[in-house]
């Protein structure tokens, strides 16, 4: 296993309370493997994905255990941890507009990656960033590598992010909602150019989206978070076949689909993280709930090999009460 | 750079109408001082006649746009006429004043600048904590402080006290000190708190952030990406500052009774001396609107952006 | 008194009243005002009257921070000289808020070159250092306390102006603004129920920031014989006075300092703090 | 070690040895002929004696220029450039016999044509505001050889000598006046100082004039360097970077005499600080009024609290160095018949204004705070306002009829720079000085009489006139004379003949530095 999760909690104390961002999370995640973690936000997706590459804030306290190539991150020195990051475990943002230095051109950013996680020249530095520029479909990289961020397009940036991400060949990289913030045409872009590099890098993939069209059209693996915890968690192709949890049979009547269907939002609003309702957490919206949902807290089970969820109503069988699948 | 080239010239430009508005205030403002000139001027014995002669000699008698021309034409090649009350050219006593604030708001302004920008990085890296408070309430504890009562504090440390310092005159080094460690002090805390609020601001960037996600080392992330990003609006407020000097420095002028400029406008305003005040007021405005011109061409070179604006 | 507040006023009350700037400022503010209200009543001695005989005594029991060179209670010339800071920062903030938000915002509202023009003069206005300005209106109206007024108000006032215009211009734009013009609203009653409450933020967090620097720049022209004239109390006035008696009789100017530093320093923590609270993302 | 290296070391060691001895031998030490370096507090005006209207300008002027006669440190009249003279028995002629050999500083021969010169300058040129000092007595001016010059008058003065004293009196080079020069930057005279540089307001440096007729100056030049804030001259001379500081507070008397290294000399002046009244003021009309507000004032304590003891309480119009002083003892302090007289004239809360300027003379401003105070113990009330000496002085100077109807009491000081009285009767209370120095607007045919009287009679009877004056103007009293301020000047231990002259005039032409210092 590259990466294990192990019953993570991250919390913040704030004014109005304490916020559990991510209550009691375990996942592991295989060499070359994708895991596409899907929710809406505030289901604590970002909070895992900065939680693993240790840029939570200093506020935050965390707990439980990230294990990433045999080493505990959870107590990791921060400088030793630092050399990871970038090198080892990279990330790409949701924001592409606003995550380049603005006073800096990308070269000197590219630069800056490459002299500090490596021994080696300027030339060196810059050969290897105008190399992966090409390899993201940047067209004239040396162009690029000389211009400020606000001379490019959102398209391009994220482009240029994910190239610096995947420059030193990292073994885990992390994208969260690397399309989001960009124009539906772009998107689509994007998430082609990702699913080719895919095959390209030999590195393991998380990738965040609330989205789970484009989990499907990524991830090997999805897992489905709700108000921070994991609520169902299976292969691609059993999530879309099979899915058992109410909230990620929700989730997928919520995809836009390509043939023009009905859209159905789910009812009500993310519940606060501060008095997270009891029992399980998502009954508050669930056309199925009853009262045990209130009092008692599902744990999450394999109801299928690889196939996890915590929903009391499914309670082990082979299908879901109600269910009709898809 | 061409980019870069235009919008300098761009902003030279845009500061002409500026100057022009500011030549006709100062020279419409002083025609509104009370106490006429020539009377003043004339000997206590002098008849109505030989006032009109010195009237006409000043070209007080002429239309006040026929007058502004000549104001202007003069300022243009640096002639500001004769003080009415010594005789001396209103540039020999106006460049060495003018020198002397000069020297003391560089040095002040250098003195503010480093002990301001520390002191806001220091703060700004432990947001919230005893030693952010410090920094915070010392330099809100700055901007409050009247600047002529924290020069009567340190003459009375360093001159009274412990002997030190001179008090006040102006000649060696010497007498640099305690005038522009009382305007650096008030200009470090101005430029303390831009530093830190806008150091804070950028630490919570995105592009910080990144920074950090890809492993950069915090002297890097502090002191190359997020300073140079922290610093355009400090350089604003540094420019204001700096203008705020050049005029504010009569007080402080005042108390160390150092030979500057506001010293020169006060004294001539207290005379009635007219073009003594003309030049010095256009020249301290002057001076602030290139200052203002510089912070934004200044601008142009730390942010890239600015140039296609 | 609370509960009649509707929750989004109330919500910032207390988070106000939380806010330690605000606070810390607002007792010193009070403490400043009340102090200026009531100096007749909790001043020891007439502040412009003093016995020549008792001229530059230490600080003692009968006259707790000394007397001036006048023979003067020093203690009671710092009571009074709230009140004198009082008036002129108070008077000459409020001068320049209400001209500059009636010129910010019709300059704003009605545009075209009204507004160039107003805009241009403001650059212009601007670039003259405050302190400067204020010195070269005291010199043409000459000293007094009126005049201080004037002085000190006129400089405030293009910075009213830039942010009413400011925040009218944004206001101006928006949705129900121009619906209420479709329905025939008043420009009056558009000014006053839209543009007016919209701008109120930024104006009270810089009136009170002006306030500051208003009673800091009233002292400093004092301080230089442009002020407010004697035998009136002012503050930096007495420490004008004091230049000459500096080694011998440290008393006369330490008082009016510490009262003056005080005093700005309240107003700062305020403006600080209502920035804070009001404001949360305006840079200051 | 070889022979020859040997003898080289030798040779080294005696030159190192002869050379230290050489070094250290104590070398026979001249006078040292040093800078003079004098803070005073203002720039000057100008370097025209005959245009001078301040006392900084009189400071460097005396050292460049001299006059026929001029004043000692107690007003004695000494011989300068005349070398005696007679008077003529009616008092009209006086006949100068001039010093033989003197050059001014640009060459030109100093004989009786260049004092005919200096003379037309005055009578001539109308700008000139000394000019008042001498034409208005003078008749003509005549040369009787090369060396004798005769001066008539068109009526007897009996100090006419005192009035040649004035800067008014001091001679410019005629070919300097003939020419044309800017004298106002461009002074020469026959002193033993000349002008080095003026740089405004930072200092004026003179240099030795080597062809002195008096001989190498003992200066090797005097620095008057500007230096506004009183605490920094004391400061600058304390630390040794001035060797003369001028106008010292008086607050720092009592510190400066602990030191050592300094002399601290407190002089006398012949100036009186008044409060006018202004005589056409509708409030000031009943003489009652006038003499409450001189009785109502403690002239001791302001002396003592205000003046630090440096000066003293006025006795009269005059100060007493003055020619003509007499003290009627009418100035005293009497609140209590003070309050009689208003209750007797019904002015009781009668509101009047009081102007003073600020730092123009010592302790003018506390002063008047001062005299606010005592006039509201009497049940007057008092606006105080303080002027900008620029606007006061222009406001002071204005006709009656333009005068500001505000204008009821106002601080002002006078110091006949003649040293003598006509300096003070004359310009301040001669019907015909209004509107100028006559600033009171008061007019008394009985004291204009005589005041010519006094100016015309011989020496032993100017007493008998000025004593009735005096008696008039203090029962009148439309200037009441409130202090006589002294002035402070500190030095340091070593210099020798620097004189004060109670015209407020700092000497320093005879100065040196001596063994001491």
């Amino acid at each position: 296993m590259l990466l294990e999760v192990n019953d993570l909690r991250v919390s913040y104390h704030t004014d109005e309370g304490v916020v559990r961002a991510v209550d009691g999370i375990t996942l592991s995640l295989d060499r070359r493997e994708t895991l596409a973690v899907v929710g809406e936000s505030g289901s604590g997706k970002s909070t895992l994905a900065l939680a693993v590459i240790g840029l939570l804030p200093k506020t935050a306290r965390v707990e439980g255990s990230i294990r990433f190539l045999d080493r505990e991150l959870t107590t990791l020195r921060e400088e030793e941890f630092r050399r990871l990051r970038g090198d080892r475990i990279t990330i790409v943002f949701q924001e592409p507009m606003t995550a380049l230095n603005p006073v800096f051109t990308i070269g000197r950013f590219m630069r800056d990656i490459y002299l500090t996680h490596r021994e080696g020249s300027e030339e060196e530095a810059l050969s290897l960033a105008r190399e992966w520029l090409s390899k993201v479909k940047v067209p004239g990289p040396e162009k690029v590598l000389n211009s400020y961020p606000h001379e490019l397009s959102g398209g391009m940036r994220q482009r240029v992010l994910i190239a610096s991400s995947l420059m030193l060949e990292p073994d885990l990289v992390i994208m969260d909602e690397p399309t989001s913030a960009l124009d539906v045409s772009v998107q689509a872009q994007i998430l082609r150019l990702i699913a080719e590099l895919k095959s390209q890098v030999d590195a393991s993939f998380i990738f965040i989206t609330h989205n789970l069209g484009v989990a499907a059209a990524v991830g090997d693996r999805v897992a489905v978070m709700y108000a921070g915890k994991v609520v169902e968690t299976a292969s691609k192709r059993e999530i879309f076949s099979n899915p058992l949890h109410p909230y990620t049979k929700g989730l997928l009547k919520a995809v836009p689909k390509v043939s023009g269907g009905e859209v159905e939002p789910i009812p009500g609003t993310v519940p606060s993280l501060v008095n997270p309702p009891s029992g399980c957490r998502f009954h508050p919206r669930c056309p199925l709930a009853d009262g045990r949902c209130a009092e008692e807290e599902p744990a999450l089970t394999e109801v299928e090999p690889g196939h996890w969820v915590a929903c009391h109503r499914v309670s082990g069988m082979g299908s879901g009460p109600g269910t009709g699948g898809e | 750079m061409s980019d870069l080239a235009r919008y300098v010239i761009r902003r030279i430009i845009l500061a002409i109408p500026t100057l022009l508005g500011v030549s006709v205030i100062v020279f419409l403002m002083i025609h509104m001082l009370p106490g006429d000139p020539a009377q003043l001027l004339a000997p206590p014995e002098a008849t109505i006649q030989e006032v009109e002669m010195i009237r006409r000699r000043l070209g007080l008698d002429k239309p006040l746009w026929e007058q502004y021309i000549i104001f202007m034409g003069n300022a243009l090649k640096g002639e500001f006429g004769k003080s009415l009350f010594t005789g001396h050219t209103v540039s020999e006593l106006l460049w060495p004043a003018y020198l002397n604030t000069l020297t003391l708001s560089v040095l002040a302004m250098g003195f503010g600048l480093v002990i301001g920008v520390l002191m806001g990085i220091y703060a700004a890296l432990r947001p919230n904590t005893v030693r952010d408070q410090a920094v915070t309430s010392l330099s809100l504890f700055g901007i409050s402080m009247p600047v002529f009562w924290l020069g009567l504090i340190l003459i009375e440390i360093f001159s009274v006290w412990l002997r030190l310092l001179p008090s006040g005159g102006s000649g060696t080094p010497k007498h640099l000190i305690l005038p522009s460690l009382t305007l650096g002090l008030v200009g470090a805390a101005y430029v303390g708190r831009a530093t830190r609020a806008s150091m804070l601001e950028v630490l919570s960037q995105e592009y910080v952030r990144t920074a950090r996600a890809y492993g950069l080392p915090d002297r890097l992330v502090i002191y190359v990406y997020a300073l140079r990003n922290a610093l355009i609006p400090v350089v604003t407020v540094a420019g204001l500052i700096f203008g705020y000097m050049m005029a504010g420095a009569v007080l402080t002028e005042t108390v160390f009774s150092f030979p500057g400029l506001g010293r020169l406008i006060v004294n001539a305003i207290f005379a009635r001396d007219y073009p003594i005040v003309q030049a010095g007021i256009l020249v301290v405005a002057t001076t602030f609107v290139a200052i203002n011109t510089a912070v934004d061409i200044l601008y142009a070179f730390i942010n890239p952006r600015i140039r296609l604006g | 008194m609370l509960m009649e507040l509707d929750p989004s006023t109330r919500r910032t009350l207390r988070r106000a009243l939380r806010n330690r700037n605000i606070r810390v400022g607002g007792v010193i503010v009070a403490a400043f005002v009340l102090m200026g209200l009531l100096a007749p009543f909790i001043a020891p001695y007439d502040p412009t009257k003093g016995n020549l005989r008792d001229s530059l005594l230490p600080p003692c029991p009968k006259y707790p921070f000394g007397t001036d060179f006048a023979g003067r209670d020093i203690l009671s010339r710092v009571i009074w000289g709230a009140r004198t800071s009082l008036i002129v920062s108070t008077v000459s903030v409020f001068i320049a808020v209400v001209a500059g938000i009636l010129v910010g915002g019709l300059s704003a509202y009605v545009g075209g070159w009204i507004d160039e023009v107003v805009t241009r003069i403001v650059d212009v206005m601007l670039s003259f250092p405050d302190i400067l300005l204020a010195l070269f209106v005291a010199a043409i109206v000459g000293p007094g306390l009126e005049n201080v007024i004037v002085a000190v108000a006129l400089y405030n006032f293009p910075q009213f102006v830039r942010i009413m215009r400011g925040s009218a211009l944004q206001v101006k734009e928006m949705e129900y603004v121009e619906a209420a013009r479709a329905i025939g609203e008043s420009n009056a009653s558009i000014f006053a129920r839209y543009l007016l409450p919209n701008s109120l933020a930024p104006i009270v967090v810089h009136a009170t920031l002006r306030t500051a620097a208003s009673i800091l720049t009233a002292a400093g022209l004092s301080f230089l014989g442009l002020g407010v004239q004697p035998p009136i109390p002012e503050w930096g006035q007495m420490m004008s006075d004091a230049r000459t008696y500096l080694v011998t009789a440290p008393h006369v100017w330490v008082f009016p300092g510490i009262a003056l530093f005080i005093t700005v320093l309240g107003f700062n923590l305020l403006g600080d703090g209502l920035n804070d609270v009001l404001n949360p993302k305006m840079e200051v | 070690m070889n022979a020859k290296t040997l003898a080289l070391a030798a040779v080294v060691i005696i030159v190192v040895v002869a050379a230290a001895v050489l070094f250290m031998a104590p070398k026979p030490t001249p006078v040292e002929r040093k800078v003079l370096r004098v803070a005073m507090g203002t720039d000057i005006v100008t370097l025209d004696p005959h245009d001078v209207p301040d006392n900084p300008s009189i400071y460097v002027i005396s050292n460049i220029y001299e006059g026929l006669v001029e004043y000692d440190d107690k007003l004695n009249i000494k011989p300068v450039l005349a070398e005696k003279w007679e008077i003529s028995p009616d008092g009209k002629v006086y006949t100068f016999h001039l010093r033989k050999g003197v050059k001014f500083q640009d060459g030109t021969p100093f004989n009786a044509e260049a004092v005919k010169a200096n003379f037309d300058r005055l009578f001539n040129n109308k700008e000139l505001a000394n000019r008042n000092r001498l034409v208005p007595f003078i008749d003509r001016v005549e040369v009787v050889d090369e060396y004798t010059v005769k001066i008539i008058l068109k009526e007897p003065v009996a100090t006419f000598l005192n009035l040649l004293c004035h800067p008014a009196g001091m001679m410019i080079s005629p070919k300097a006046i003939k020419e044309g020069v800017d004298l106002k930057h461009h002074p020469v005279g026959t002193g033993p100082y000349k002008l080095k540089e003026w740089k405004p307001n930072t200092y004026i440096e003179l240099e030795p004039n080597p062809n002195y007729w008096g001989g190498t100056p003992k200066l090797a030049g005097i620095k008057f360097l500007v230096v506004p804030e009183d605490e920094a001259r004391v400061q600058m001379v304390e630390s040794g970077d001035a060797d003369v500081a001028i106008r010292v507070p008086a607050i720092d008397v009592q510190r400066l005499k602990q030191n050592p290294d300094l002399n601290v000399n407190v002089t006398r002046t012949i100036r009186i600080v008044y409060i006018g009244a202004n005589m056409r003021s509708p409030r000031l009309q009943d003489k009652r009024v006038r003499q409450a507000i001189s009785l109502a004032i403690d002239r001791e304590a302001i002396v003592e609290k205000i003046l630090h003891g440096v000066g003293r309480p006025a006795k009269s119009v005059l100060a007493e160095e003055l020619i003509g002083f007499y003290d009627t003892g009418k100035l005293k302090y009497d609140p209590e018949k003070a309050k009689q007289l208003i209750k007797e004239a019904g002015a009781e809360g009668l509101q009047l204004n009081l102007w003073t300027p600020k730092g123009r003379y010592p302790g003018d401003y506390e002063a008047a705070q001062a005299i606010a105070q005592y006039l509201e113990a009497i049940g007057l009330k008092i606006k105080l306002r303080v002027w900008e000496w620029g606007s006061y002085v222009a406001e002071l100077l204005k006709k009656p009829e333009d005068a500001s109807p505000d204008r009821d009491l106002f601080l002002i000081g006078w110091a006949p720079s003649t040293g003598e009285y006509i300096g003070v009767f004359r310009p301040l209370f001669l019907s015909e000085s209004i509107p100028k120095f006559n600033l009171w607007f008061y007019s008394n045919p009985k004291v204009d009489e005589l005041i010519k009287k006094a100016e015309h009679a011989p020496r032993d009877k100017i007493v008998e006139y000025t004593k009735q004056i005096q008696e008039i103007l203090l029962d009148d009293l439309p200037a009441i004379p409130i202090y006589n301020p002294g002035d402070v000047v500190v030095y340091k231990k070593g210099i020798k003949s620097l004189y004060y002259i109670p015209t407020e005039v700092i000497l320093t032409k005879y100065a040196y530095f001596g063994s001491g210092g």
